[in-house]
């Protein structure tokens, strides 16, 4: 995988934001009435990305021409609609460079997903005297669900720590994966942006026994996804992150995994008999897939994946390279030591994200100053709590850019930075 | 749009109507396994009696089916259960590979972006399984039509076991 | 609830589905070079009902103004987004007469919030020696979560039966409650459209100390719905079977049974801090609610209330026994003891789902043959396995009717099955 | 739109930068409880000295706070602790009361379809707090001026208990 990128500034940007932006409505037409009189400048893709016209209409299409409930009608549009989601999940299939598309398990979200794998994996497969290791990066969607099982199963948890450069601290590596069973890894830190070192990981963990399941919600949408070269034995990520619909997520793991995994969730679509005595479950995906699948959302995540795929994901992640490089310098030019960026200083570290401080204002009354001049930012603690407390704050602002964003938001972000210093500094 | 005539030609019907080889053998010596069509409750159960001999060229002496299902997945079974018997196991993987392949490459043909290996068709094999063509025009009995051999060839594996 | 009807024929029809077919743009448009060159007769709402314009454009509308991530963002987008979805849930609790609207979780489906009920209300107090006591009636969606959770408590499962004419035979339900701890009931049959005396059932339950969990996708869509006088203590229902998108489903509970479970999932948006140690869970709702919510559907569902509440739901229900008696009428006139129909026979006991058996035509072949004629009806076993044993058959061919259908609908149908039965004939 | 001057009041400001009653009390005698917004990581710690008596006629003798967290969430405590201190409980609960039906009947008049009960505000008791009126036009931040309320509420039960 390229995570770093080509000399930048020595060729034009293989993405040109201005087009692109014109095919997200929401950031190319004002709202007047809802207070929203001009362009805003959504610098929250962090938190969910922004959805171009494909995929509204996408949606739109198909419950106005397909709409049927899937795999179980024998009608036309109920074979129509099936299609349509299974076309949808070969096309992610092949976005992640999966083995097989019925390795592709559509959940409602990223956190689904790996609840999904520690309560089918883990609940199978741990116990007293196991360790879970996680890292202090880590979202709490990667971390809730294994306290929950903890609480059951009597494991441990061991963290591995972040440096003061916001990468992981492998010296202990070694020792952190003697007796573990699972190591939980994000890809891609929501906080500071960076990229962790997967393969090495993996390669360690697997070398050591254990199964690793990778948080990639902020990978898959900026950065070309191999699930196989990451070492990954599970990989989650999140529909509305890359400008998919909300409502459906991604659980890949490798087949031999998942087919000796208990279902999850029991219901319609998961079985492939059951009796007053018991169930036998159906073969993959359907075996984890229980209920009415999110199937518009599904296939809306099947046109954000073109998508993507049409601008190719080796110029998104040049772009965003980029626009890293950009916001690092301006800030660090316009502000000086006034205003803290946490995590990696090098773009080719790191992805688009950037949790700021300035000066003693708090996070929440900054992003209120910039939500006045039309800037979105996030503040708080990103949902990742214990990594707040490594970082000594208690919550942070950040920014996050994606294919959509150019230099003139991040000169919005710093302009509106400094009007926010001089409100508060009355 | 295929014609309900592609799907459910003469042959199909008489097949649904008079099943072959339909009922039981007794287990041991004969082996019994079940398949279900999750998305619509079809069932097949296939009774396997093989001859001696070792591994692929054990011979398929008897063959019987049970279980309930539509005109697709019965008479498909009631098909296969004349194709396979007396042969070896290893003719009969041929026979089930043919047709399955029958049945996949039309299956991904409907649809974008796919790309499944393209299998090649031994139609010399398939014989009177060619009346099933017609299903692949209607991609959800699909599964009704592969069920039984799907059923077979986790019989076969259990049966050599 | 008026599960009843007055004098039906007597009075106008107070639903006029031909005005509201017009609504709905898959049921009022041809689609030509999709093979549907002409109107559908679409007899599937039990599996998926389809959606009326207002709520496509929800959707589109939300995505192209209002889409921002929920309940974290200080900005005015965000809180836009926050408070669609927050009104949206008040709407839905309104609808179901829940005391509270933060009693009102959202899920991704009727599965999960039955698989919700089961894992958190079950795992944590159920044991060997107790007894869940379940219907023949049931959806695989309110059996299977009790069967996995089975194997790892070792309760005891009991099956309240079911007549020859579709009804829970309760005479021994005093019986059957001895014991027991969980009553899961469905509130009608998705696949013989018995209603189920919910009230007295409740009543038995609680009197025996058991708590009420009831599977109502079949009902919230069809009948007001009051889950105070229903009795339940819990409540699942789908959007994507009420005019709502897929992708969403609901969970009702009382909140005192609610704030004493452990959460479900773990993640974001559904703790109150956490640390390496453990975890503090958040308050209703959001504790049940874990990681990013559907929540363009979420508002898409607020909008198929409404438009639900406009028709009013008194209407819906009587248009419905209306139809009904007019379907049992015309398909026994036309057919006599050529076609069966299971389930109850009088209208008022009953919603408008039909299992039909024509002759030796097996529901496949049936519902192939109904869709070449345009007319949309489901073959299997409708999700409901242990119910087709009871019935003797392997499977059924289902039609089912909504709002927007009509007697030209069922005529259809009728036409299309007589078709078919000269087809198989040969 | 609102504008950023009815959120941020001077006096609020003020709260924020020179916070009052801020610190620790001894536990025992204290009560310490913490309370947390988890959709933003504010934290309040408030700690509670009552004096003797029996149920609500107890006096707050003494109340600090502690914790971290945005102007609003702050400034909020620190005019609560003000206004809360040698005061009886029932006397606290009525401003407390007061005081949330200043937010919550903001909070709910920005959504449609919407019945809540409509609470009185009490302006003579909110005195200074009056100064948080302007928050309700920013829903978002209600939390943050509840959260130090909410957390009070529940340490004066656990003094109680
Ligand atoms: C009675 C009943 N229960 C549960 C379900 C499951 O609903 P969903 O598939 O939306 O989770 C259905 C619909 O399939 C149903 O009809
Ligand atoms: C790193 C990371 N993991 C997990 C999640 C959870 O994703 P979702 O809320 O879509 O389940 C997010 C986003 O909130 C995230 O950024």
């Amino acid at each position: 995988m390229n995570t770093g990128t080509d000399t930048p500034g020595t060729l034009a940007d293989p993405i040109d934001s201005t087009r692109i932006k014109a095919d997200f409505p929401l950031l190319s037409t004002t709202r007047a009435g809802t207070g929203h009189d001009r362009l805003i400048t959504y610098l929250d893709s962090a938190a969910t990305a922004q959805k171009p016209q494909a995929v509204i209409d996408a949606l739109t299409n198909y419950y106005e021409t397909t709409n049927a409930n899937v795999a179980r009608g024998v009608y036309e549009l109920a074979e129509a609609s099936t299609n349509a989601m299974e076309a949808a999940r070969r096309k992610v299939a092949k976005f992640i460079n999966a083995p097989a598309a019925n390795e592709v398990i559509f959940t409602k979200n990223a956190t689904e997903s790996l609840n999904l794998v520690a309560r089918s994996w883990g609940g199978t497969n741990l116990g007293p005297g196991d360790a879970v290791v996680l890292t202090q990066l880590e979202h709490h969607a990667n971390i809730v669900p294994w306290q929950i099982l903890q609480a059951e199963k009597g494991f441990e948890i061991r963290w591995i720590p972040v440096d003061a450069n916001g990468h992981l601290d492998l010296t202990d590596l070694d020792r952190f994966l003697d007796g573990a069973k699972v190591v939980g890894l994000s890809a891609m830190s929501n906080v500071l942006g960076t990229l962790t070192p997967m393969r090495r990981i993996a390669d360690a963990a697997h070398a050591a026994g254990a199964v690793v399941t990778v948080d990639a919600c902020q990978y898959v949408p900026h950065l070309p996804t191999d699930v196989v070269e990451m070492g990954a034995d599970f990989v989650s990520f999140s529909a509305h992150k890359m400008c998919g619909p909300t409502g459906v997520g991604v659980m890949w793991g490798k087949a031999e995994l998942l087919d000796a995994m208990p279902p999850f969730l029991g219901g319609g679509g998961m079985i492939e008999n059951v009796t007053q005595e018991g169930f036998k479950p159906a073969e993959l995906p359907h075996k984890f897939e229980a209920g009415t699948p999110p199937i518009a959302e599904a296939v809306g995540l099947g046109v954000a994946v073109d998508y993507l795929s049409a601008l190719g994901m080796d110029a998104v992640r040049e772009h965003e390279v980029r626009l890293t490089s950009y916001t690092l310098r301006t800030l660090a030019d316009r502000f000086g030591d006034k205003l803290t960026i946490h995590g990696p200083s090098e773009p080719a570290e790191r992805g688009g994200v950037f949790s700021l401080e300035l000066a003693d204002v708090h996070p929440h009354d900054l992003s209120q100053v910039l939500d006045e001049h039309g800037v979105c930012v996030r503040a708080g603690h990103h949902c990742a709590k214990p990594l707040m407390k490594v970082l000594g704050v208690g919550a942070t602002a950040r920014a996050s850019v994606y294919i959509y964003n150019d230099e003139s938001d991040v000169d919005a972000l710093a302009d509106s930075l400094e009007a926010a210093a001089s409100f508060f500094s009355f | 749009m295929a014609g309900l005539e592609d799907l459910y030609r003469e042959i199909i019907i008489d097949h649904y109507r008079s099943p072959r080889n339909r009922g039981e053998l007794d287990t041991p010596p004969a082996t019994r396994t079940e398949g279900f069509n999750p998305l619509c409750g079809d069932e097949i159960v296939v009774y396997l009696q093989l001859g001696e001999g070792t591994g692929d060229e054990r011979v398929i002496e008897d063959i019987r089916i049970g279980g309930q299902g539509c005109s697709i997945s019965q008479s498909s079974a009631s098909m296969m259960s004349m194709s396979v018997k007396g042969k070896t196991i290893a003719e009969a993987r041929d026979i089930m590979r043919s047709f399955k392949a029958m049945m996949s490459i039309h299956e991904s043909s409907l649809d974008d972006s796919v790309e499944e290996p393209e299998i090649e068709v031994d139609e010399m094999k398939l014989g009177e399984l060619e009346a099933m063509r017609g299903v692949v025009k209607f991609p959800v009995r699909i599964k009704c039509a592969t069920l039984s051999w799907n059923t077979l060839d986790q019989g076969i594996s259990e049966a050599l076991a």
